[in-house]
């Protein structure tokens, strides 16, 4: 299957700003995003020591935010678009 | 207005704009690019814009609903933005002064906490950094 | 700029005047004439002016030194205003928002304590009367 | 002796603008505000009943404010201006 990958800011200089990932079998977005950071060599910057995504890094999916539980039992679909953020810097 | 936009903001003109008569106070948050001493010389702002401005109108209905504001307008600046220029302007309109600055004051925390906009330092030295 | 005026203020030109590059925040506090569904048609300001812009002066130096701002106006007007008028504007400016929202709260609160400013209300029927 | 009386707002419409008044003796700011509002009719509008001046009225002697008590036991001199503020309402 098929999903969208688009990312801001500095995850968009690792990522791009948009990609198309295939994947196989039953994937989660925590899935997709560790087998990136493992291709991109960008695990430490997502990721707790404890294999957790850093707290203040925000996933949405298909337009709506996941709960950090949400990104770990949520299974895509083809055609998903994900979303990554890193900590927002605005105002 | 709720807007995130590449363009200056004309502060005086959208004070006036959101003017209603029920209103005794405006509360005006404006942040700006500031010279902290470093040798950043500008900044440049990014915004997934589309979630963005749902946040927004999310931010400002909220503290409509919670302060009992009037009005609110939030304009917040993407793109290169020298030292000086405006970033955000924030207005809360209000019958009295307190639910003014407390609608205010949410609203800025609230962009702070979560709207998906970044900034990045661009240094005399031709150098780049993204903020955490 | 620290001010007791008839003329209307240019909110807008102010907010630029006051502006520093070591600034990251200005907090903007508008005061008007609002309706407040009596039958109030005006408001007549009237100002002790010489003891009031030396209240506004000290006010501003208390809340420079008790909040490490960067500048501070206030400008109040005096004589006739109708509905929707500009009565106040005070503007904050500080390296980050806290000390311009602190200060500008201070500020605010100060003048309506103790600087000699009164208004009577002129009602559609031609009546008038002071506020207490 | 001669001091002159300024007031405002309400209580400019009372005692007038700017006027001149003549005291024999020793006199304080509230012995002559009392004295004038007599005249004027006006005591409950400046004094309590207990016979204090109302707390958010304001009395400057020379361009300083008086504190209460200093309303009390100030010895007014020749040429003293005195100002009398009714509560403010500005802002």
């Amino acid at each position: 299957m098929r999903i969208t990958l688009r990312s801001f800011a500095r995850f968009r200089e690792i990522f791009g700003e948009e990609k198309t990932i295939e994947t196989k079998g039953v994937a989660t977005p925590k899935m997709v995003l560790s087998a990136l950071c493992e291709e991109k060599g960008c695990t430490e910057t997502l990721f707790t020591a404890e294999g957790t995504l850093h707290p203040h890094i925000t996933v949405i999916l298909n337009g709506r935010r996941l709960s950090a539980g949400e990104t770990e039992d949520t299974s895509l679909a083809d055609g998903d678009t994900l979303v990554v953020y890193p900590p927002v810097s605005g105002g | 207005m709720i807007s995130i936009q590449k363009e200056d903001i004309d502060i005086g003109a959208l004070i006036q704009q959101s003017r209603d008569k029920r209103m005794g106070a405006q509360v005006v948050f404006v942040g700006t690019v500031r010279d902290d001493g470093d040798s950043i010389e500008a900044i440049e702002f990014e915004a997934d814009r589309t979630t963005a401005i749902a946040d927004l109108r999310t931010i400002a209905a909220e503290a409509t609903e919670k302060y009992g504001l009037i009005s609110v307008d939030i304009i917040h600046r993407d793109g290169l933005l020298q030292m000086g220029e405006t970033i955000l302007v924030i207005i809360a309109g209000s019958a009295h002064r307190e639910e003014g600055f407390a609608g205010c004051r949410y609203i800025i925390e609230e962009i702070k906490r979560y709207v998906p906009i970044w900034k990045k330092d661009i240094n005399t030295t031709g150098d780049s950094h993204w903020h955490d």
